[in-house]
């Protein structure tokens, strides 16, 4: 998997992440989707435009995994987050886990997907029904 | 010294650039280059405030001394996921 | 998905369980995939062989289905639950959320697939290397 | 009346048969269609302590009353997932 990529352009493919995190000894794999809303705090959204630190997003990434697997025992961890403009449904990021037992397998991937949102160098501006656009509100980059 | 300064999201948007190169002393500092850019981008000050900032892909205070080449990044606020 | 089959001897295409709980409203979505492990307690394991009371897993999933709409503001569920002979990496069940956040995904998720585990009316055969085999224990089905 | 006994996992290992049709007299509970199958299968009474039994895929107490037709199912411990 060296040439693997974790910020991409192109289009996620749910599959293709599962595939990644395959594991005879595994039992349990959980995999999340971030997929774009049709509305934000009650407005209508036509789409995203995600834009990216693409090197420091990717530091932080391994980073992330590294982390994950020395908190559970984990068999696999495999995340991806696409950006560039995004419509409606589409996936803007993947996390999938496998591990022996289910237990590990939804924390490991609930405490990824939180710290992907909390410290990857990544925004998003949304594109409303009414013509508008605007950076969503976010926090501060965790360190 | 030459240091390349990175703006994101509306940082980019107010400084009207996704990067440009800056001149600084020898031994300046990440808020000297801070200084600069908001010298030539004074509508940045909006987004400094909650901004952070990052040298070579770190997270550093402002107080770090930059190096020749350093590539410092202007973050916002993130909204990822 | 007037046909839709939750208790299936067909392998299960998680790419087609993802895709019946897609949403525009749908911000967050979480997949949890059973696969069968290479072993079980210590002892190598080379396959599992499933027996269901069809009827009433049906209708249990059915009730589980409801369940998790009442408790929490999800979009879709989706669950299928495999039977008869399983080879190691074999996906067993399936069950997919989807919810406008990642929060009720996961949590909705999670108590869905502890609930098929404690009150499906399923029983497991594992078949070890040595070549014996052995229901696997379990808890009294949840009433 | 009659009605139908499925056996499952172990049970249907110990009973040797995966469902049978038993004859039971008008108004006689789960219990008795249990000690009627105990008759015929005497190495079931292995698992019935852990097991629970169905009728018409309720999970019932063993005092419920039987209708001609009824399907009862005896449940080991489950483990599916």
């Amino acid at each position: 998997m060296a040439t693997k990529s974790r910020i991409t352009t192109a289009p996620i493919d749910p599959a293709r992440v599962l595939a990644s995190v395959t594991d005879p000894a595994a039992g349990g794999t959980v995999l999340f989707l971030g997929t774009v809303r049709n509305s934000n705090e009650g407005r209508p959204v036509r789409g995203l435009e995600y834009q990216v630190y693409r090197e420091m997003a990717e530091k932080r990434m391994v980073q992330i995994e590294g982390e994950v697997k020395a908190k559970w025992p984990v068999r696999k961890i495999s995340m991806v987050h696409r950006y560039g403009k995004l419509g409606i449904g589409d996936i803007s990021v993947a996390v999938a886990v496998s591990a022996p037992h289910r237990a590990e397998a939804f924390e490991a991937c609930r405490y990824a997907i939180d710290t992907v949102k909390r410290s990857l160098p990544l925004w998003k501006k949304e594109a409303y029904v009414s013509g508008k656009g605007a950076w969503v509100k976010g926090d501060p980059i965790r360190g | 010294m030459k240091v390349r300064a990175l703006y994101f999201a509306s940082a980019r948007d107010l400084a009207a650039t996704p990067a440009e190169t800056l001149s600084l002393p020898e031994g300046a500092s990440v808020e000297d280059l801070v200084q600069a850019a908001l010298k030539l981008h004074p509508k940045l000050k909006a987004v400094m405030g909650s901004s952070k900032l990052s040298v070579n892909v770190e997270v550093v205070p402002a107080g770090t001394r930059l190096r020749d080449g350093d590539k410092v990044g202007f973050l916002p606020p993130v909204a990822g996921g």
